[in-house]
């Protein structure tokens, strides 16, 4: 069978309707066995404004939004303005003829598409619109009837009982409008699958929603947050599911409070996050500090946006990786990953929580809005792949190892409850150091009403016993342990560090982060099928960076571009400081992911040129 | 906290001392704060090892540091949603909060309302001086408007050379407006009621709130006024009125000593309890169901 | 703010009107608060020159994108002290706030204490929805507790799947309780009356605050409800009783409309102005004689 | 006369009242003429802890704190300890010897002084202790009693009138006991001045009194701000002193708050400005972008202090560079700058100030707890040196130019009143471009109640006209729009940007930053002194980087060294990710400034080596 790649852009008024079409066809597709990727853009208003819904399907792993459009949609004339100078020749353009008069710049095959009448007149029921849209699609790939009705009654149409008539009779104009549609104008663009086969399971879903699940698989306890675009779903995830799990969520009165009270969860014993997006993190920077200071394990989720400050809260923009690093006064290390992809976002969730527990630090992990928001289709998540890693812990007298206060009133056998031996277990209370120096740096970390070891965690400079200590010696000493603890992290397997693709003897090499993967890999297939070589490296670590393996990634190659969606090249700058060695940057800071094609183009001129 | 009914051996005082002496000026009124603290503990015979007390920045804000108890000294203002996510982490344990006035209620002010309306099982301590202690005497939320204060204070004249232009908020009648279900005022010159102000507040299931007159030797004298205007609440009051309470803060010529209200309304572990299955050990299966609603 | 002797004629509506659409829902209750602005500023003539209004972030704090005036879209919460800054900085100036529950009360909730006992002279409008519009429906600080509000609401089950744990914050109580020197309550859905509360507002020396109920229908509908149970203020009423404005704040069965308290208190502007030397244009000898003070 | 150099260190229990004791003793010797620079290292608590005043005397300018001590004062044991560590052989140690026991680690020349036993056996009131000590001092150093008396009428102590008696008392005391210590001991160490020769008139003043005299020089008109340590007493003097200046001052609820009232106080047209410290500045992050995004001036200082979290709030650190420059989400660029010393911290403020009026943007300025701190003398403030500058307003209506809604209700000739020409008003309000595209990136600022133009500024993605706007196009025309009118500060005068010591043909470069300036100019004298060659740059300006002065430099010097009171380096970090140069780095994270001893050994190691 040939490969099959396909781009539908669906545009229409914010609020009409049309992300649920796009979301439905997703999911259609990706029930049916097929590889789908979605990319929406949105404007940060609720009703309103120009809205945007894109689908890639293929029988292949689909690796970017597509910058080349099969079928274009457009829903009124506004959206047809907007769009057609993105369509090629080959486009076919779909359109509302009620709502849009195409013109001169209208691709060879526009056909109109009356949704808006079809659902009033002929099923007299304009909620309906959407099941007309989406059964249109669907018929136009060729996909049977009876296959639609039955994925129609999975999906979250069929659970509005009261419409249930009214959309099964859109189901039918719709095949009966597509269908003349195919024949008449003898499109034809079958989907590659045989709907009756049997195809391996896979799951649909976001990057927020694949970080909700990892965090659940990686134990998390407690959640508290405050709303805010495009982090909120991690929220809303956790609202229903994390009380499933036996965890406790709470929405707090801003950001400031969220970390605080998970820095209070974590301290208490329990696996804890927030996730946020740029203002919110802005906000955390002080307490992100205390928590280094105080050696306390936690993950935040920044799902980045286009910044400066509110910005383009709809848009993704890899702004805050500098905040990320460097935003604390003092000298406080911490760690900060980034998750390529959906499925990778469910992985590197579980790699944070346990990067954060060994080595007691908060951990931020860089998403943004596009990775957030879209929906790739994936294999079912692997739960072995990922182990899960605890803090390290002081030893428990033995008769009381069964975990929260659970062992009652302190009846240890030391004598934690009874008048008698009370000397001897405060001295034993004292004896313990919070901080202790060890080779690692690394500290066993007592546990309320778990350990006898109370201590008090403080934000002022102090000694292994966590007591006050502003003495030149200790604040050298700490100063050493926190840092040689966070690069410990160093030494974590090399596939926990860096991803890295492409021939090794290729003379360019290309560095990424985040998001950003997808389309690279893209352009690097395309390149290598002119003949090209290229190699990549992508440091899924970004704090502490993995110098081991980008020198010798550096060493490699004769010359390094760093491709970033944003304006200044933040992660060129950090590569530049650790390894003094140059780089180009090729920088994309619009507000929209970058595509394939526009790597390919870059990568392509400087192969040529050199 | 532990429900009343578990009662505990009483222990010792010096149980909860730690190896810091207090650093505080000779005389300040939290040696009062903290030593009726001791005191209420042994009295409940509580594990130190089951005890978190949670502080912000300040004087007040040492605390922690010298009991022989767990402590998170945090950053300046964040107290309550720290001690929040404690309590919240592991129900058993006994969380009070401590903290100044400026710490409270003018950085962390925002996290009042939100505690009381939440009403997690933590007692607040706020260790009202009237001043910011720590960096030296400016004007707090409290401190008194116009010259008053700046007269009485050595540091005042500094910062307020032409007296304090905004008028004091008063705590009391905050918290009951946002909905406390149990307020209480102290005051250190008085050890022993405090103790069992601590002991009142420490038994009620829900959010406690207690305000602990405690003079700034230093930068605020105001130990010898207070001594002689503080006094009992009136015979007849009934704290289980908030409405009279509310009214009797918005006009008291201050200090009425005592519970100011206490009332029943859920905590918020006991909603959440109410909605959250026990499943801790065992969450492969549910993640398994999990990805299936996504397939 | 202008006093009121000084009169301007009146000018249109449209005087005020921005080339920027709003961009609510349709029937979005802030087409209310928004059209009795432009009245009001009509009726007093106020030159669009001479008024700043200052925002947050939320549905509600796009309204200054909508109105031929200054402003000030800042970040979430942080309306009130941006707004203070501006009229300390030029006392000339009309400064209006308006803003969300939520920029108001959660995230911005420290600083209402704060603006209130400050008594700069500038209005406070803030759009009540319930709720958290821009952000798509969550609960709110004033959101109703338990299951009422998640039976209302499309978003809200996302949210809040097992109910509200929290009790909602009563804002009225809550500035009443600060000191507030004007307080009152309108409703968008009464827009007349509203221009009047905004005219008394406005008149007001000193900090004012407006609560306005202003539905959201997209996310939770409250109009049909609050309409049927709106109502005037009580007939024997006195705005001036501060006491008796807390009172029926913290009992009365929602809603009453109207002026709910004003008082007199100096602005911190006229206590400002009490102190300041004015010799703008002349720093040159003061410095002088300042670094005389050092040698 | 031969070179003069003292240094007089007081150590004591923490609120004893020391600390007044060695201020004194600054003023006292610089109102007779002499070069004076103090040193405080105190603990973070309001009494007890051990505590010290350093003070440093010569008859020509003093660079740093000090690297010798020629007479330590101990008021205890405690303090003995600390400090008999730090005593050569020539140092005379003076002791209270009810209070202390020297041992043999004491020097030869070492002299009991009964301060306890003479304030309160002789005197007889406790108070007056520290008119004693002064007093003893004054007459070890030679100078006449009649100047002390002079003096002390002038000082701070007489103005307490009930103990005028008690204190004159003391000065009789101090100096019988000192005469007499100095005839039995032999010592004679005559303060080289005429106390009855006119000598040039001269200031002594900290780091944040120079920053505050520096604001009202540049027209500050409005301070919001919270306490903070090392920040606070900038906030006092300014209590006091703003409102002379017809300034107003609010003590804000927190920092938040602060930094929101004082871009609210600019837009409104009003120079304004904050102060803070580490942990308050964290909290400024999100409105920092804010005021970049909508192009509002003002100054922030940032008193830095030992971090991470609550850290050292006593003790100095340069930890907050990275924050200053990288501490916003989404690309949104600011101006940084240091002062270098207390004469410094004037101007340096007033080029802020400058700075951010003129690029209408927000300016840092890192000093730090030992600037901020310490006393220098300095020569009476020049107050033409750096002439203020404003803002660019749009032009205004010709008939009311006369400032702040001076023009009363708008009764402009353009109709800004009536009703008539309502239409025109409206229009001409309409057309303004707050954000012109301009070749500077500078549009002119329309100020509320002045001019005609009402907009709205916006935290979110805008256009010319200040509307909302997150088309890719506009994003990236006010992406470059932000950063090029910031870039512009590179065009300044070199002057502002760097300042350059040494001989440009050394081989050896070395740079530092803030006020370890001092340290290194006393480095490299005595290693000039001994042959060496060693060239300084000192960047004023930190961000952005000034390229052209730092690549100048680089290319002059075979090796760079940069030397930072922090742990990573972040100066030099900086400077390897523009210039992809490496350096060496010399660091000092002890919570105490660099003495010039210290960075004189290092380089000379290096200078020995290559
Ligand atoms: C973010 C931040 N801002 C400011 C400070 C400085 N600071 C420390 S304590 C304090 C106020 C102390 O007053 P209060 O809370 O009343 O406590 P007290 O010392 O009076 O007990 C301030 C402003 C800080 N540590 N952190
Ligand atoms: C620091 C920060 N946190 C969160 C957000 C996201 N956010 C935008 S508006 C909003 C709340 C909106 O609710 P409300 O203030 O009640 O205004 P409404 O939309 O209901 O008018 C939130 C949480 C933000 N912009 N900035
Ligand atoms: S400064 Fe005041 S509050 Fe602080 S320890 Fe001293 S007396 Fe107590
Ligand atoms: S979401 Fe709600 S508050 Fe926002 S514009 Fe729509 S109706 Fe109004
Ligand atoms: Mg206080
Ligand atoms: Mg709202």
């Amino acid at each position: 069978m040939a490969h099959f790649d396909l781009t539908i852009r669906l545009a229409g008024e914010n609020g009409e309707g049309l992300l649920t079409v796009g979301d439905q066809l997703a999911v259609t597709m990706s029930r049916m066995g097929l590889q789908v990727y979605t990319f929406q853009n949105l404007p940060a208003e609720i009703k309103g404004g120009a809205s945007m819904a894109q689908l890639r399907v293929s029988d292949t792993p689909v690796l970017s939004p597509g910058d080349k459009i099969d079928i274009l949609e457009v829903w009124n004339q506004e959206n047809y303005e907007i769009h057609i100078s993105d369509v090629s020749e080959d486009t076919i353009l779909l359109y509302d003829p009620n709502e849009t008069t195409p013109d001169e710049r209208a691709p060879r095959r526009s056909y109109p598409i009356p949704l808006d009448k079809i659902a009033r007149e002929e099923i007299q029921a304009i909620r309906s619109k959407n099941v007309v849209a989406w059964s249109i699609f669907l018929a136009l790939l060729g996909v049977e009837k009876e296959t639609a009705v039955l994925q129609f009654h999975k999906s979250r149409w069929s659970k509005r009982k009261e419409s249930l008539e009214a959309n099964l009779k859109a189901i039918d104009a719709g095949y009966a409008y597509g269908e003349k549609l195919v024949e008449e104008s003898g499109i034809s663009m079958r989907l590659p699958v045989d709907p009756h086969a049997e195809h391996d399971p896979q799951m649909i879903l976001t990057g927020n929603t694949a970080i909700g699940m990892g965090s659940l698989a990686a134990g998390l306890q407690f959640y508290a947050g405050y709303p805010i675009t495009p982090a909120s779903d991690i929220m809303e995830f956790f609202a229903k599911q994390l009380p499933r799990f036996g965890g406790v969520i709470v929405q707090t009165e801003d950001e400031i409070a969220a970390l605080a009270a998970v820095i209070g969860a974590s301290f208490a014993g329990r696996k804890s996050m927030t996730a946020t997006s740029g203002p919110g993190l802005s906000l955390m920077v002080e307490e992100m500090g205390l928590a280094s200071m105080e050696e306390i394990p936690l993950v935040i989720v920044d799902a980045m946006r286009g910044g400066p400050s509110t910005g383009m809260p709809t848009k993704p923009e890899q702004g805050d990786l500098e905040l990320a690093v460097y935003g604390r006064h003092g000298e406080a290390p911490r760690i900060v990953m980034a998750p390529t992809d959906v499925a990778d976002c469910f992985y590197t969730t579980i790699q944070a929580f346990n990067l954060a527990e060994k080595y007691q630090s908060p951990v931020l992990l860089l998403s943004d809005q596009h990775l957030s928001h879209r929906s790739e289709t994936v294999p079912p998540f692997d739960l072995e792949r990922v182990p899960k890693v605890e803090r390290l812990l002081p030893p428990l007298p033995e008769a009381s190892e069964n975990g929260h206060g659970a062992d009652g009133n302190g009846a240890s056998p030391n004598g934690a409850s009874g008048n008698g031996e009370k000397a001897s277990a405060k001295e034993e209370a004292h004896a313990y150091e919070r901080y202790a120096f060890t080779e690692s740096g690394i500290s066993p970390m007592a546990i309320p009403g778990v350990h006898n070891h109370p201590y008090v965690a403080t934000g002022l400079e102090h000694n292994e016993h966590a007591h006050i200590d502003y003495s030149p010696r200790m604040h050298v000493l700490m100063t050493h342990k926190r840092y040689q603890k966070i690069n410990g992290v160093l030494d974590e397997p090399a596939e926990l560090l860096v991803k890295e693709f492409g021939p090794q003897d290729a003379e360019l090499g290309v560095i990424v982060w985040g998001s950003t993967q997808g389309p690279l890999l893209e352009a690097m297939q395309r390149l290598e099928a002119k003949g090209h070589k290229v190699q990549a490296l992508i440091p899924r670590m970004l704090s502490p960076l993995p110098a081991k393996q980008i020198q010798a990634f550096l060493d490699r190659v004769q010359q390094v571009v760093v491709v970033e969606l944003n304006y200044t090249g933040q992660l060129a700058r950090m590569l530049q400081a650790e390894f003094c060695r140059p780089v180009l940057r090729f920088n994309k800071y619009m507000g929209m992911p970058f595509t394939a094609g526009e790597i390919e183009e870059y990568l392509e001129s400087i192969l040529v040129s050199s | 906290m532990a429900p009343v009914a578990e009662q505990k051996p009483p222990r010792k005082i010096t149980d909860y001392r730690s190896e810091n002496r207090p650093t505080w000026c000779p005389g300040c009124g939290d040696f009062g704060v903290l030593s009726a603290l001791y005191k209420c503990f042994a009295q409940r015979g509580l594990d130190p090892k089951e005890i978190v007390i949670v502080s912000g920045i300040g004087c007040s804000g040492r605390l922690p540091e010298f009991v022989n108890a767990y402590g998170l000294h945090g950053v300046h203002g964040r107290a309550l949603p720290i001690a929040q996510g404690i309590k919240l982490a592991n129900p058993e344990l006994t969380v009070v909060v401590v903290g100044g006035d400026g710490d409270g209620f003018a950085i962390g002010g925002g996290h009042v309302p939100h505690a009381v309306r939440r009403n997690v099982d933590i007692t607040y301590i706020v260790m009202d001086n009237e001043i910011y202690g720590l960096t030296k005497g400016q004007p707090s939320p409290t401190t008194q408007a116009g010259m008053t204060a700046v007269s009485k204070s050595p540091s005042m004249p500094k910062m307020a050379p032409y007296g304090v232009l905004e008028t004091p908020l008063n705590m009391m009648g905050m918290v009951l407006t946002y909905g406390a279900s149990f307020a209480a005022r102290g005051f250190s010159g008085k050890p022993n009621d405090l103790v069992e102000i601590y002991h009142k507040a420490l038994d009620h299931r829900g959010f406690s709130f207690v305000q602990a007159l405690s003079p700034c030797v230093t930068f605020y004298d105001t130990y010898e006024n207070w001594k002689s205007i503080v006094k009992p609440m009136p015979e007849t009051y009934d704290p289980t009125d908030r409405a009279a309470a509310l009214q009797l803060a918005m006009t008291e010529d201050r200090f009425h000593l005592g519970i100011w209200h206490q009332g029943e309304r859920a905590t918020y572990e006991d909603l959440v309890g109410g909605v959250r299955e026990q499943v801790k050990e065992e969450t492969q299966p549910h993640l398994q169901q999990l990805f299936k609603m996504f397939m």
